[in-house]
């Protein structure tokens, strides 16, 4: 019924979306939301692709719901340790904008 | 007869055929009776609230040697329909730097969340909203959008105190979520499915015989998740005036209101379902209207003990909320689940009437092991709390200090 | 048009204007908010696709955990959220945006040039999902067994590793607090 | 069966959790640490018998095998997995009993419960502790090993490695086993590694058994070249393949592949189980705890070698029949099989140790199942593989017993004797009767002593393989063997037990514990009775009686059976006369001994010849030891190094120096710091260019990532 495309191509917009809020924002927190939006699109492709498959094999492809699982896993994990790392960066230098942590400064 | 015996069924199918007559295409008649059904219910719950909180009320005062509400109305069952005058035609405050659409969305999204639980409880054999394949986790996963609006009502009041609630409840919520998910595990390793229907069709037992420690554990993280007594840190009033929603006034505070006392009566619903065996009861498979009435009275029992406890247990101090979560909950909650699960493996060709005795035995242990520990580390940890004469005040300071609780 | 596009498209616009929301609302905590309105988006367009388990668990794991994380923290660093208010987006964010859009072009031209892109995704039988298949493929060591078990040790390391840099240091003796 | 294979990945897993228990929790706990480790060298029996009934009910061609990718090699993957075959399940048997018995005994050895002495140190043997009973006497006593929880775990390791080494289905994970053993034997060798002659042991252990194992590791490595795998089932137990890998010629000596293949893995064997060149490690591991002795020599690690050679006799004989001439390494194989027999025995005739006496006994015994793989008789080997662990383990803990007996004597005596020393015993039979009477089963059994014996059985069936075989040089070798065996043993029986006391020391010696003595009982009982398991059918008046249940279970394994239909009655009246005569001819020499040896004056030059162990050892400090010291100190440090080299370049420097300032004068100031200098300031300004993009800003390190990435595509794309 609906176009595999359509979701393709929801899922790029997503992406990219994502990409313009992970380089443009300034703030580090805004960063990983820019990141978990790309990761959301990466798993709509994902379960995309499922569909397609059972649709074109008949026989469930379990890679995909693996790997999504995956995604989340690794999801969470990114979270969790990028905002320990924010929270200790605010308690560090009291900013969490992401242009003013920058003593990797050559 | 048969609207006696189902009258939801037998309603649905009368809107079904009369939308299908007036020309309507199936899906979009579906579509119509989701809608139909959707409003009644939610429309039903809320007024149930009403009863619920006189009766909470009532039983409250009897445990206080108070009357409860007496004026209005015999026995002052009206009471409850004056507050809601009353709080339907106060002021709505909007306090000053407030953070406009997550303090109006908060109250909104409390009470959805709760509702949208009632989507995949079963309530008798044909009384369902959807027929969930994974409507344990649906519940899980909805339940937890309540968090979301207390965060936001606590965000969003740019009060202090509303706020400090807000971390509270939060950091609770999400404690105690993780026991609570862990033992839910062992209903459906029993059932071996996630969908409710299939949970409560196979209860053959009553799973709290089966497994009454997962029972209790879950029951005592329901109780965390809904913020009642004695986990009701997040409104203490003598610490927070009155938690997330000091801000509110109005309908929106009467919003909250309700959505706390559903919950609290949706937890009695879920926990009916998973471990007192749901509608489940002599005749009830034939005679839907039957088990309905069976699972209200199991849920009236459950949130019965509710009350008994909000009415008799003291307030938890915050880390002694986190140190019996972490410590005590989610460790024995593993364990039971690991040896739940290895049971049920190594037993899995023999009879129920084998399985369930050892089972009962294994929690047995489990409990009376957890009990050992526990009062060994108690005994050991509590001299270092109290003071003596020469120093009064308690050396250990909790670590939240911003809490500043002193129990 | 059928109702089930019609219903993607307002899914998929859904969620698209609340994630563009949510990379540039000025405000951290109202992006924040806008984040979950597009996860629960994708949740939906998971159901779309009858992945009904993700969808759930896209609920539980992103709404419920995730967003509060990410809420959380920007309340514990409001002091700073606030500053960085000012200026939601950095200076280059129109050379950003364009190069967003350089990716988005192409990737649409990618799934344009595929032929196969155009087939209509039919719906399923109800137990296509088996999740039961997935359960066991995940703990089989033909299977995943190896990729779940990292990923748990992962989750542990994490877990760990977040305590660790997230906790409150007492301040040393001589030390700056 | 799937019960079988599940219990045969536990196996090895029941000590190796011991070891871990003990090692990181109760090492400071005695009874713990002990009851670990025999709770799970106990679980590993009861397994292991459960799973040797298992296999005896169910009879032909692998009984079970199951494997798992392990480590992916490219397109492949190593495999990791467990078998169940006759092989193993007899070696199982075997081990799992010593096993057990060997951790039993060393409670007792190890003088649980017993004071701990005031001078004690852990790395050195207890020196005893002093007591006061209740008259007010005082008295020394044995006191406890220092480091009683880690020999538990160091021998729980030991045994766990066995029991990998036993039931894996491929040669990796038996390299691994043998490997892991390699280890163990170094730290329990050296476990009082106070003594500098344990440490040099352990070292020496170390060092010889790793020149085999490197031998080894090239002969897995060939195998699994030509065959892409190590498992028995693809490679050893495959006729295709064998007979291919025997019909293919490698560029080594003209041999076949698979001859090839044998003699490295056989060096691996020479090494691990102690034969003619590299045998020299063996009897110094006697410096080890005494049931470190019995699980090297009976249980474990020797016992490991012949089970390899055992296992790979299907590649040394690919293409051979019974009855055809050996190929070059079977001969290689018997020769020094043989060779070695005779040669320990030989030792061990002069030897006054005695656990060096057992330590070349044990030498020559595996070099009679070396020799037997040899000549091909495939099923004798195993026999004797068995027999020779029970009555070995028994001899070993007997030894053991005695020498604690002895201590106890020397401790109450305070005579400074050493109380190893044969010389020193005598009459022991009456004041410790329970030792003396296994040791005597064990004794009987190694000499052979007909009929009764399980020793006899074994040993008869190798003697009549090579004669029945056609090899009489390895048959008369072997019996020359035989009859120096029985001769020493009873050396050995009447120096110690019979006679009168030759010391004080052995006169108040006394009997050990019964957690010493009951291990000694049950393992005579098997030294007695495991011989009759396997009596050929074809024996004289007694075949037929009790069915040749072992031959007929081993038997299967090879591809043809090795039995000669009648039993020749020349290799029977060897035996019986080489082990009766070598024990009469021991009793009677030895019989009226005083405190020399009456061979000493009747050999002369030969004796001190062999009470040297024929300078072995020396010839290899002269051939080995010191050209590799010379080769470093003299040659390469002094000469070439010191007074070649650096005079050389202390040549050169000076040149150099001359023509240095030469060049700096006219060349390196003004050419070559210009154009470093130039290259540094060049350096300096690209740098500072570069520093530019390098703004420590995550997100044009982002930018930076995608641009990179949207090249590396279009570049993909466009080639």
């Amino acid at each position: 019924m609906i176009p595999m495309s359509w979701y393709l191509i929801a899922a790029a917009a997503l992406f990219c979306i994502g990409l313009f809020g992970v380089l443009s924002r300034r703030n580090a927190v805004g960063i990983l939301i820019g990141v978990e939006l790309m990761l959301n699109a990466v798993n709509i492709n994902l379960l995309t692709f499922w569909h397609y498959q059972i649709q074109v094999n008949a026989e469930p492809p379990f890679n995909a719901l693996v790997f999504t699982a995956i995604v989340f896993i690794v999801a969470a994990a990114e979270t969790a340790i990028g905002l320990a790392l924010i929270i200790n960066a605010y308690r560090q230098r009291s900013t969490i904008v992401a242009n003013d942590l920058n003593l990797l400064k050559g | 007869m048969d609207f006696l015996r189902d009258p939801i069924a037998f309603f649905t199918q009368w809107l079904q055929t009369t939308l299908l007559g007036w020309g309507l295409a199936e899906p979009a008649a579906q579509v119509v009776g989701f809608a139909i059904g959707a409003f009644m219910a939610a429309t039903g719950a809320m007024l149930f609230v009403t009863v619920l909180i006189w009766a909470e009320r009532k039983l409250i005062g009897r445990i206080q040697d108070r009357y409860g509400p007496n004026r209005v109305g015999p026995f002052g069952i009206f009471q409850s329909i004056a507050d809601l005058v009353k709080i339907f035609i106060k002021e709505h405050i909007d306090p000053v730097g407030m953070d406009w659409l997550p303090f109006n969305l908060a109250p909104v999204l409390s009470v959805a969340a709760v509702l949208t639980m009632w989507v995949a409880i079963p309530f008798a054999v044909t009384i369902y909203g959807v027929d969930f394949n994974v409507g344990l986790l649906y519940l899980v996963a909805v339940g937890g959008l309540g968090e979301l609006a207390i965060i936001m009502a606590g965000w969003g009041s740019n009060n202090k105190y509303a706020l400090l609630g807000a971390f509270r409840a939060v950091g609770m919520f999400i404690s105690y979520e993780v026991p609570m998910v862990i033992t839910l595990l062992i209903p459906v390793m029993l059932t071996g499915s996630l969908s409710m229907n299939e949970i409560v069709r196979q209860q053959e037992v009553w799973y709290i015989v089966v497994s009454p420690l997962a029972a209790l554990i879950f029951f005592i993280t329901q109780v965390a998740e809904v913020g009642r007594s004695p986990f009701d840190l997040t409104e203490a009033e003598s610490e927070l005036v009155s938690g997330f929603n000091v801000e509110y006034s109005g309908l929106k505070f009467g919003m909250f209101y309700v959505a706390d006392f559903l919950h609290a009566f949706t937890i009695s619903l879920l926990f009916s379902a998973l471990f007192l065996g749901g509608w489940r009861g002599p005749g009830a498979a034939e005679i839907p209207i039957l088990g309905f009435i069976y699972f209200a009275i199991k849920s009236s029992l459950v949130y019965f003990l509710v009350i008994l406890m909000r009415g008799s247990l003291p307030r938890f101090r915050v880390d002694h909320m986190m140190d019996f979560n972490w410590k005590l909950l989610t460790p024995i909650s593993l364990v039971l689940v690991i040896l739940t699960a290895l049971a049920l493996k190594l037993m899995a060709g023999l009879s129920l009437w084998v399985q369930i005795p050892v089972l009962l035995v294994l929690n047995g242990l489990v409990f009376v092991l957890a009990q050992q520990m526990i009062t060994g580390f108690f005994r050991r940890r509590r001299p270092r709390e109290v003071g003596d004469r020469s120093r009064p005040v308690a050396r250990y300071s909790p670590p939240q200090s911003d809490a500043g609780s002193q129990g | 048009m059928t109702p089930m596009q019609i219903t993607f498209i307002l899914i998929a616009a859904l969620t698209l204007v609340s994630a563009v929301m949510a990379v540039t609302a000025r405000r951290m905590m109202h992006a924040a908010l806008w984040l979950i309105a597009t996860l629960m988006g994708v949740a939906m367009i998971f159901a779309t696709l009858q992945a009904s388990f993700f969808a759930v668990v896209q609920v539980m794991v992103y709404v419920g955990a995730i967003a509060i994380l990410i809420l959380f923290a920007i309340m514990l660093t409001r002091r700073s959220t606030l500053e960085a208010d000012q200026a939601s987006l950095g200076r280059g964010w129109i050379i950003n945006a364009l190069a967003a859009v350089g990716v988005f072009a192409a990737l649409v031209t990618a799934v344009w040039a595929w032929p196969a892109a155009d087939t209509a995704l039919t719906e399923l039988s109800r137990d296509a999902e088996q999740l039961a298949g997935l359960g066991q493929i995940i703990a089989d060591p033909n299977g995943y067994a190896v990729p779940f078990e990292v990923s748990s040790v992962l989750l542990v390391a994490v877990l760990v590793g977040a305590i660790y840099l997230a906790v409150e240091r007492k301040p040393q003796h001589g030390g700056r607090q | 069966m799937m019960m079988t294979g599940t219990l045969l990945w536990l196996l090895p897993l029941f000590p190796l959790i011991a070891f871990v228990l003990i090692l990181l929790f109760t090492y400071k706990k005695h009874a713990l640490s002990h009851t670990i480790a025999i709770i799970g060298a106990g679980l590993a029996w009861l397994v292991s018998m459960v799973v040797f009934y298992q296999a005896v009910t169910h009879s032909g061609g692998p009984l079970m095998t199951s494997a798992l990718n392990w480590l992916p090699t490219g397109e492949t993957f190593l495999r990791i997995g467990v078998q169940l075959d006759a092989l193993s399940a007899v070696t199982l048997f075997f081990v799992a009993w010593t096993i057990l018995m060997i951790f039993i005994y060393s409670v007792g050895y190890h003088n649980f419960g017993a004071k701990r002495g005031v001078d004690d140190q852990p790395g050195l043997p207890p020196h005893g502790a002093l007591i006061k009973d209740k008259n007010g006497h005082k008295h020394h006593v044995p006191s406890v090993e220092p480091m009683y929880g880690r020999f538990f775990a160091l021998i729980s390791l030991f045994a766990a490695a066995m029991y990998l080494l036993v039931v894996s289905n491929n040669l990796l994970t038996l390299y691994v086993g043998w490997e892991i053993m390699g280890l163990c034997s170094y730290l329990l060798i050296g476990f009082w590694y106070g003594k500098p002659s344990a440490r040099a042991a352990a070292v020496k252990a170390f060092l010889t058994t790793r020149v085999g194992d490197v031998f080894m590791l090239l002969g897995l490595a060939a195998l699994y070249t030509l065959s892409g795998t190590l498992e028995y089932q693809a490679t050893l137990a495959n006729p295709l393949m064998m007979a291919q890998l025997a019909a293919t010629t490698s560029p080594v000596f003209g041999l076949s592949w698979a001859g090839l293949i044998g003699l490295l893995l056989f060096i691996g064997v020479v090494g691990k189980s102690a034969q003619f060149p590299l045998h020299i490690w063996l009897p110094d591991a006697m410096e080890g705890p005494t049931p470190v002795s019995a699980m090297i020599h009976a249980a474990t690690m020797v016992s490991a070698g012949v089970y390899l050679a055992i296992r790979f006799f299907p590649l040394v004989s690919a293409g051979w029949e019974p009855g055809m001439a050996l190929n070059p390494t079977m001969t290689v194989m018997a020769a020094i099989g043989a060779g070695t027999a005779l040669f320990a025995a030989t030792i061990a005739v002069a030897q006054n140790d005695i656990k060096r006496v057992l330590a070349y006994s044990t030498i020559s015994q595996l070099g009679y199942m070396i020799a037997a793989i040899g000549i091909g008789a495939y099923t004798a080997a195993v026999f004797h593989l068995v027999t020779h662990a029970f009555f070995k383990a028994l001899l070993f803990l007997g030894s053991g017993s005695v020498i604690h007996g002895m201590e106890h004597g020397v401790l109450h005596t305070g005579e400074h004797i050493d109380p190893q020393d044969m010389w020193q015993m005598g009459g022991l039979r009456r004041k410790m009767p329970a030792t003396f009477w296994t040791f005597l089963a064990g004794g009987l059994a190694l000499s052979g002593f007909p009929l009764i014996t399980a020793g006899f059985w074994s040993k008869d069936e190798i003697l009549t393989g090579a004669f029945g075989g056609g090899q009489l040089v390895i048959f008369g070798v072997l019996a020359l063997a035989a009859l120096l065996t029985a001769f020493y043993t009873m050396r050995q029986i009447t120096l110690t037990f019979l006679g009168q006391p030759r010391t004080r020391a052995a006169e108040h010696a006394h009997e050990s514990k019964p957690v010493m003595t009951i291990p000694l009982i049950i393992l005579s009982i098997f030294a007695i009775g495991a011989g009759w398991a396997g009596i050929p059918e074809a024996f004289p008046g007694l075949g037929g009686l009790i069915p040749n249940w072992f031959g007929g279970f081993v038997g299967g394994m090879v591809h043809f059976e090795h039995h000669a239909e009648t039993h020749s009655l020349v290799p029977l009246l060897t035996s019986l006369a080489v082990s009766l005569g070598g024990l009469l001819l021991g009793w009677l020499v030895y019989r009226r001994a005083g405190t020399v040896d009456p061979l000493e004056r009747a050999l002369g030059p030969v004796h001190t010849l062999l009470k040297n162990k024929y300078w072995v050892d020396e010839i290899y400090a002269v051939l080995f030891i010191r050209p590799a010291r010379w080769l470093a100190d003299v040659l390469v440090s002094d000469w070439i190094d010191r007074r070649g080299l650096d005079g050389i370049l202390h040549g050169i420097a000076r040149a150099g120096l001359w023509l240095g300032r030469l060049v700096r004068q006219g060349f390196d100031v003004p050419v070559v710091n210009g154009a470093g200098d130039g290259l540094a300031n060049g350096t300096r300004s690209m740098g500072a260019l570069l520093r530019r993009i390098q703004t420590g800003r995550v997100q044009d390190y982002m930018l930076l990532a995608l641009l990179l990435a949207i090249v590396a595509g279009v570049l993909v794309i466009v080639l």
